[in-house]
């Protein structure tokens, strides 16, 4: 398998006394998608801000395509092609939809065409244009911030629980939008408790507890097998579902 | 059925030109589950909002055991009954978990105007908090600060706020998202509980269907903000407002 | 106790810092200078040296009262001379009688301090304002003058124009408007029109006399709506050197002034003159004359009593008269106030010289005056 | 894809006449008052008088009102430390102006104006540089903590206008206008202050200036959004720190400018003139709404017509007409006229 | 027993214990252990100051108000004690009148500032207050007649509290035995009251509830607590102690001005008071009041003294001139919030407990 776009080595990260990452080593290989799974607290989250540069990793390396960002400054690794959308979603509540659009636009004015499949993906955007981000829903919230990271080209996306508040039919389009993003070339490190959207996006798994990477592998063979499923995240209410 | 513990009339709210929720008329009764479903933006937190008087409504009442509280503020609500937990976590995030949740209890018992006892001298207070965070599993966590927790934890004290309140009205709005599914039915288990004990009122805002198929007696849908159906949760579920404006197609087939 | 016998204390309290910093420091020039003077440069009286202790109010009242209460109680000082602001003399006239020694105030113009809030305790150096506003009306009270006043709308304001009216009285003008805006107004267009609408119509030549404590300059900028369209001219006080550029808009402007450096001719002055020039390659000022003063009145009052006790010195000081940079002074016996000369001056216009020129248009002797006893 | 969405449509009524007059209502106002005071001033040369002079004062108040706004609304930061800007603008400013008695004293609008423009340059340029320092050294450490931004930059305050003291001495600075900018050109029996008209010159272009960098570029948004979440914007790829530097030490400069202008006003200059002049600035801030150019502008200049009509009607009212316009309009709209950022 | 005293709030800190121990010990025994006008003056002040800084923090640091109408209120119990005994004649009576008249009229202006802005954020009621502050201290100015403007006010106090009345012959400890003692133990026991009261009051529900409304008001309101009713009621208190805090000051001056009890310089003192001693606890106040009190007094001294030692070298001299003091007083204020950004209590109890943070 070819040298991946991103790759965490031995990673250490504390939050003020807490010890939180201890060694997470990951490789998220380009345009596939990477599915981080773990049960809450497991440090998913502190995982993305530590690529993103928002904690500092006490120890380890961080390369994005062969280089060590582990050091630069956030946005600096942004720049470089780093899309993230984080666990609160991160809107700005004072600004209008549009600005908040305006501003994930770092390299110039919004693409039309890019604008309209947002559109497309999340109806209420075009509705609220001109509203206080504060004033969304939810679930209105969630899709500006997924839009936000998808309104420009990235190598990579860092995507933490998108499905969070969505509803069933908008989750639906959300996998098929994350698909063409994959489809264009994305690569996407994604964070997801909802199963079935894993399931149906994932290529590869890396499931963590702890502060450590305890498995990963295949999509596939994780889906295949409930007693893995079980043992490592206690999907037991997974049953049916549809 | 015996008369509904809470009951909206005509329950509107608009901002500026927008109908956020539009005469929305529904009563829930006592022991009765109602799951809230929707797509995003129907209006079920607004709703929400408008129930326990974080916003104004535009028209249309609030009933409490009958008692018209549309006027009320938030405070007086809470005191008279109404408990709710918000979708967006919502805390007191420099505090302990611990006293996040004696702060309710003290509400609960009124305390909070006395300026001449010491707080550290109220022990029913703090065992009436010890016991919510025993029931959502957080006691290993009650000296740590909020901010300290993970999402997943914070949900759950969210819910430890509302038990702490005992309310006559549950107003859950989307207490998993976000959380694991070994750590979810710790929450939902709890809400059941709650339903089996009786006596109250239960709203549940979710968009996890089988949580609501396991859970609610009843379902109404919201849709641009107007009251689209209620009923028994197998016939709405099948009814096709919901199948395609909410539900869409299931993602496993996609 | 040895030492001390064998010194004289006297303590100068004053705002050092704060927003009168300026008048501070040529006080306290000054108080040096006449101590020097008049003991010939010794610094002594019949051989017990003259220690001043120095005392920052920083224009703080309380802060007045504390250490003039130190200066009493712990340094226990002969008697003690100061502040520069009224609000922080008022405060410190109780504890002279509390201590029953001697303050000498300098140069605080207030009315009260010689006035209800007066006690036996208390001399006075600087002018007060009745002196101020009784000079500027006999400067200004001509045959058929019509004069309107602006001053700010609190006690200082209203006093002086109570007083300036007062006496304008006894003169032949007349009093036609009075005009009285917040203290730290910064626009006076609404002020200046009023008073225009009041003056248009009437004839006769026509004065707007300005009493003004602080910033604001309200003179050039009800200047700058030129009044001369109606006739009306400006009218106002001299003051210190620092605000005299201001002046140079007014050529020709009359009023009456307390002292500027090259009026008084005699032989104080004219040492005081160039020795200051020497010193701080700069000429006196208002306070530095002031303060000289009453260095002058210390070390007079000392040698006429023969000593520092209290009685003696008030025994001494009533009635004395003493020369100073501005000519003869005489603390009068009733209210300890120093009678004075004050100056009316014309203004001249020299580019030369960076400030206007008041020149003396007739010096306004004690007789001149009756300024009115109000304790 | 589309046919995988929901169709979303809320229902939209009809926004009321008030919902749509809303946005307008200031300007509005100012107009409102403006008449009012031209129906209470029988005289209208009077009116006229005053009406300017109003303006002027208000645009005055807005250059250095301006300012802080800017950095108070946007950055969230209330720095009281403006104030010492507005003197070391001033002293600055009034200094080089004194360097060139050769370009003031006779005079000629453009070597007046000239010189004047000097005088600016130095002085924005110094406050700028000071703003630079103050934002590194005193501001950066307390974002977000609005009681230590008061009371950190009300120690600045209190340092910069010490260390006027000991470069400029203690003495207050009385100065002389630029000849051309002296005395008064006198319109249909009212007297227009020249030097008021150059104000108001002065005051718009600011005004336009600010507006356009706002409108046209990021900005303000980043600044803004910035404010609540510096993370995220950073995320996105903005060195958020280099931006609210730039922001600050415009403020700076801003209140530079404005202490030139109100020293050349005032005529005298003293360390503390620009905390003097904070209160003021403070309410024109509230009443506009924080972070709002456009309320800045319009509460100034509202601020500055009521004073003077007040002033000139019942001087006795003249001391609470702003606290009073203050309180009225908060009761009307308790975030001021058009707040960019909520009060937090 | 001290437990209750202290309400429970324990210094948990052997340093920050010693610290407080000593400052008690030196402001209980002042008199004796340092005679003199000058060091008495301190003493009270500091007593005083304490008070009003304690009662700001309940504001500033557990209610997280911003105001600046604090040196108003404290105005207002100074002047109502001033009024009194100018009014009344000379006596006890006056005294308690104008104590209790002042404190009730804090209590209500505040009732009524809160009331009309409490609805609007923090930084908007600290700039409303400002302008509030400013227009009263006008108006003290303005009704001269009454508040003799801004010359202020002298006034006489009950024989029995000034130097004059000498309650026993001699000297014990170089301190003689007058009435300007009684009226130091008067303000010195007026002030410690207040200050325990306080603490009762910020560690009791009622004190955790302004905590919780500092932290998060939108939820306090949402479990029950009435924001607004809680935001008024600690400013009223507050309001009511520094104007108690007034009413001593007045009685140790026998003086009272718009600079020296309504002063906006007053308002910046107590604010560093409280920064500089530690925000949301009231041992700061304490530390902050006496370390800036002392500052105040002294640091002209030592300034004094440095200017000597570096004359000859340029502009250090300048610098150094003891009417510069206020420079340094800034830059060490300044200072003081970097180093020790929870005050000198964070710094001396190294965040036991994670405290309210702002
Ligand atoms: N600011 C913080 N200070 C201290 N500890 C923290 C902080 N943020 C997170 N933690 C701790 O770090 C651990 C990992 O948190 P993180 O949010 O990364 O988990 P997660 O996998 O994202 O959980 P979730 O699925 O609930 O989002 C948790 O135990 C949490 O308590
Ligand atoms: N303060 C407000 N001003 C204007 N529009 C608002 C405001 N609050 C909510 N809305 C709009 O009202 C609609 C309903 O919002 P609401 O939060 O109730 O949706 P929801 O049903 O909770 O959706 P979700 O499932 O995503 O939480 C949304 O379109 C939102 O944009
Ligand atoms: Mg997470
Ligand atoms: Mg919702």
């Amino acid at each position: 398998m070819s040298e991946p776009l991103l790759r965490l080595e031995g990673v250490f990260t504390d939050i003020e006394q807490y010890h939180i990452l201890q060694g997470v080593d990951v490789a998220v290989p380009a345009g596939e998608v990477t599915m981080l799974l773990g049960r809450n607290g497991a440090g998913k989250t502190t995982t993305l801000r530590t690529i993103m540069g928002l904690w500092r990793a006490r120890q380890g390396r961080i390369l994005l395509d062969g280089r060590d960002i582990a050091a630069l400054p956030t946005p600096v690794i942004a720049r470089a092609g780093v899309a993230l959308v984080p666990e609160n979603m991160g809107v700005f509540s004072d600004l209008s939809v549009e600005e908040n659009m305006v501003l994930a636009a770092v390299s110039g004015p919004l693409d039309r065409a890019r604008l309209d499949w947002i559109f497309s993906v999340f109806p209420p955007l075009k509705t609220f244009w001109k509203l206080p981000a504060g004033n969304l829903s939810g679930g209105q919230k969630q899709m500006l911030s997924v839009a936000r990271a998808v309104c420009e080209e990235r190598k990579l996306y860092l995507i933490d629980e998108p499905s969070k508040g969505l509803a069933p039919a908008i989750v639906g389009t959300l996998v098929k939008a994350l698909k063409d993003l994959k489809a264009a070339g994305a690569t996407i490190l994604l964070v997801e408790q909802n199963f079935s959207m894993a399931r149906a996006l994932g290529d590869h798994v890396a499931v963590m507890d702890d502060g450590r990477i305890v498995w990963t592998g295949a999509m596939a063979t994780l889906a295949a097998d409930p007693a893995l499923q079980e043992k490592l995240m206690g999907l037991s209410m997974e049953g049916g579902h549809g | 059925m015996t008369d509904p513990v809470l009951e909206t009339k005509g329950l509107t709210i608009r901002f500026g030109g927008h109908v956020a929720v539009d005469h929305v008329s529904c009563a829930f009764g006592a022991g009765e589950l109602t799951a809230i479903v929707g797509p995003n933006g129907a209006g079920k937190t607004t709703y929400f909002n408008l129930i326990s008087g974080q916003l104004p409504a535009t028209e249309g009442q609030v009933l409490l055991e009958g008692r018209d509280v549309t006027r009320a503020s938030a405070s007086t609500r809470t005191h008279l009954g109404l408990g709710r937990a918000f979708q967006l976590t919502n805390l007191f995030p420099s505090l302990t978990v611990r006293e996040n949740v004696r702060l309710v209890a003290q509400s609960k018992a009124r305390k909070g105007f006395d300026m001449f006892s010491m707080a550290s001298r109220h022990p029913e207070l703090i065992e009436a908090a010890d016991h919510a965070l025993e029931r959502v599993r957080l006691t290993r966590l009650a000296d740590q600060t909020v901010s300290a927790l993970s999402h997943g934890d914070q949900r759950k004290l969210e819910v430890a706020l509302l038990i702490a309140l005992q309310p006559r009205v549950y107003m859950f709005d989307e207490p998993t998202a976000g959380m694991s599914m070994d750590e979810a039915p710790v929450v939902l288990d709890l809400i059941a509980e709650l339903k089996a004990e009786g006596g109250h009122a239960i709203l549940l805002v979710e968009h996890k269907m089988d949580v609501i198929r396991t859970l609610a007696d009843r379902i109404i849908v919201l849709h641009n903000g107007a009251l689209a159906a209620d009923g028994e949760p197998a016939e709405v579920m099948a009814s096709a407002v919901v199948q395609e404006a909410y539900l869409g197609k299931e993602i496993a087939d996609v | 106790a040895g030492a001390a016998s064998a010194e004289i204390r006297i303590a100068h309290v004053y705002g050092k810092t704060g927003p009168l910093e300026a008048y501070a420091k040529q006080s306290h020039t000054g108080l040096m200078m006449g101590l020097e003077y008049a003991t010939g440069g010794t610094m002594e009286i019949d051989g017990e040296k003259i220690v001043v202790i120095e005392k920052d109010t920083q224009l703080k009242p309380d802060q007045g009262k504390a250490l003039l209460a130190e200066a009493y109680g712990d340094d226990d000082v002969a008697l003690a001379v100061g502040p520069v602001s009224s609000g922080v003399a008022l405060a410190m006239l109780p504890v002279a009688e509390e201590y029953e020694k001697i303050l000498i105030v300098e140069p605080a113009v207030a009315d009260s301090i010689t006035g209800e809030n007066w006690n036996r305790f208390i001399f006075r150096t600087g002018r007060n304002s009745s002196q101020d506003a009784i000079s500027n009306a006999v400067a200004l009270g001509k045959e058929g003058v019509k004069i309107a006043t602006l001053a700010q709308d609190y006690a200082f304001g209203r006093d002086g124009v109570a007083a300036f009216k007062e006496a304008l009285a006894g003169t032949p003008a007349e009093l036609v408007h009075e005009e009285y805006v917040p203290t730290d107004t910064t626009d006076f267009t609404a002020a200046a029109e009023r008073i225009f609408n009041a003056m248009k119509d009437l004839d006769g030549s026509k004065k707007l006399f300005v009493i003004w404590a602080g910033g604001g300059n309200p003179m050039s900028k009800v200047n700058a709506m030129d009044p001369s369209r109606f006739g009306i001219e400006i009218a106002t006080g001299g003051n210190i050197l620092a605000a005299m550029p201001a002046y140079k808009e007014f050529p020709g402007m009359e009023g009456a002034t307390y002292y500027y450096y090259e009026i008084p001719k005699n032989p104080i002055n004219d040492w005081l003159v160039e020795q200051h020039e020497a010193r701080f390659g700069s000429p006196p000022d208002f306070f530095t004359a002031g303060g000289m003063a009453a260095g002058l009145a210390v070390v007079e009052a000392i040698k006429k009593a023969g000593g520092t006790d209290t009685e003696d010195l008030i025994a001494a000081m009533e009635g004395m008269e003493w020369q100073t940079p501005k000519g003869l002074m005489k603390f009068r016996a009733e209210d300890h106030q120093a009678l004075q000369s004050m100056y009316h001056f014309k203004i001249k216009v020299d580019p030369e010289v960076e400030w206007a020129i008041p020149e003396l248009v007739r010096e306004l002797t004690i007789e001149d005056m009756d300024i009115p006893i109000r304790n | 894809m589309t046919e995988l969405a929901p169709e979303h449509r809320p229902t939209f009524s009809r926004a009321s006449l008030a919902d749509r007059l809303s946005p307008h209502a200031p300007v509005l106002l100012l107009l409102a008052l403006a008449a009012l005071g031209w129906l209470a001033i029988d005289q209208q040369s009077s009116w006229l008088t005053l009406t300017v002079s109003g303006l002027a004062m208000g645009m005055m108040i807005f250059t250095m009102a301006a300012g802080m706004t800017l950095v108070f609304g946007l950055m969230d930061v209330i720095n009281f430390g403006h104030g010492a800007f507005v003197s070391v603008g001033a002293f600055v400013g009034v200094t080089a102006l004194m360097l060139m008695p050769g370009m003031t004293a006779e005079a000629s609008i453009w070597l007046n104006g000239f010189a004047v423009l000097l005088a600016v340059a130095c002085a924005m340029l110094a406050t700028g540089v000071m703003g630079y320092a103050f934002e590194r050294v005193i501001v950066r450490p307390v974002y977000g903590a609005h009681l230590k931004q008061i009371l950190v930059t009300m120690g600045g305050l209190i340092v910069v206008e010490q260390l006027i003291y000991v470069l400029w001495g203690p003495v207050e600075i009385f100065i002389e206008r630029p000849a051309a900018f002296q005395g008064a050109i006198t319109f249909a029996g009212a007297a227009l202050e020249k030097y008021r008209l150059v104000a108001v010159a002065l005051g718009l272009v600011v005004f336009l200036a600010l507006r356009l960098t706002l409108k046209r570029t990021r900005i303000g948004l980043i600044v803004r959004a910035g404010v609540e979440n510096g993370e995220m914007v950073q995320a996105l790829g903005y060195r958020i720190e280099r931006v609210f530097i730039g922001v600050f030490v415009a403020g700076s400069a801003l209140a530079g400018l404005g202490g030139v202008m109100w020293g050349l006003y005032e005529q005298v200059i003293t360390a503390h003139m620009g905390q003097e002049t904070m209160i003021l600035v403070f309410i024109v801030i509230i009443i506009g709404g924080l972070g709002s150019v456009e309320g800045c502008f319009i509460a100034a200049l509202m601020v500055g017509l009521l004073q003077n009509y007040v002033a000139f009607l019942a001087p006795k009212a003249a001391l609470i007409s702003n606290i009073g316009l203050m309180a009225a309009i908060l009761m009307w709209r308790p975030q001021g006229m058009t707040p960019v950022v909520k009060a937090k | 027993m001290l437990t209750r005293i202290l309400s429970g709030d324990m210094p948990r800190s052997r340093a920050l214990s010693l610290v407080l121990l000593v400052i008690f010990l030196c402001l209980a025994f002042a008199p004796f252990l340092f005679p003199g006008t000058r060091s008495l003056e301190t003493a009270a002040r500091i007593s005083v100051f304490i008070a009003l800084a304690a009662s700001y923090d309940l504001m500033l640091g557990y209610a997280g108000i911003v105001s600046f109408a604090h040196t108003m209120f404290f105005g207002m119990g100074a002047y109502g004690v001033a009024l009194a005994c100018e009014n009344m004649e000379r006596g006890f009576l006056p005294v308690v009148v104008g104590t209790l008249a002042g404190a009730l009229l804090a209590a209500a202006v505040a009732l009524v500032i809160g009331l009309f802005s409490l609805r609007v954020r923090a930084i908007f009621f600290a700039m409303i207050t400002l302008a509030v502050a400013s227009a009263v201290a006008v108006l003290v100015s303005q009704l001269s007649a009454i508040t003799g403007g801004e010359d202020g006010l002298s006034f006489s106090i009950p024989r029995e509290l000034t130097p004059a009345f000498r309650f026993a012959e001699g000297k014990l400890l170089g301190a003689s035995l007058n009435g300007k003692l009684l009226n130091y133990y008067l303000v010195f026991g007026g002030s410690l009251v207040i200050f325990l009261g306080l603490l009762r009051v910020v560690n009791s529900p009622f004190g955790r509830v302004l905590q919780a409304i500092r932290e998060n008001d939108f939820r306090a309101e949402a479990i029950g607590y009435r924001v607004v009713a809680f935001r008024t009621l600690a400013t009223c208190l507050s309001a009511a102690c520094a104007a108690l805090a007034g009413s001593l000051f007045a009685i140790w001056l026998r003086y009272v001005g718009p600079g020296t009890a309504m002063g906006f310089e007053i308002m910046i003192d107590v604010l560093l008071m409280v920064v500089i001693g530690g925000m949301g606890t009231l041992y700061g106040a304490a530390i902050g009041a006496t370390l800036l009190v002392l500052a105040q007094t002294y640091l002209q001294e030592v300034m004094a003294g440095a200017a000597e030692t570096t004359a000859g070298l340029p502009l250090l001299p300048d610098l150094l001139n003891p009417d510069r003091w206020l420079l340094w007083l800034g830059l060490l204020f300044i200072a003081s919030i970097y180093f020790f950004p929870s005050g000198v209590v964070g710094r001396l109890r190294q965040a036991r407990r994670p405290a309210g943070r702002t």
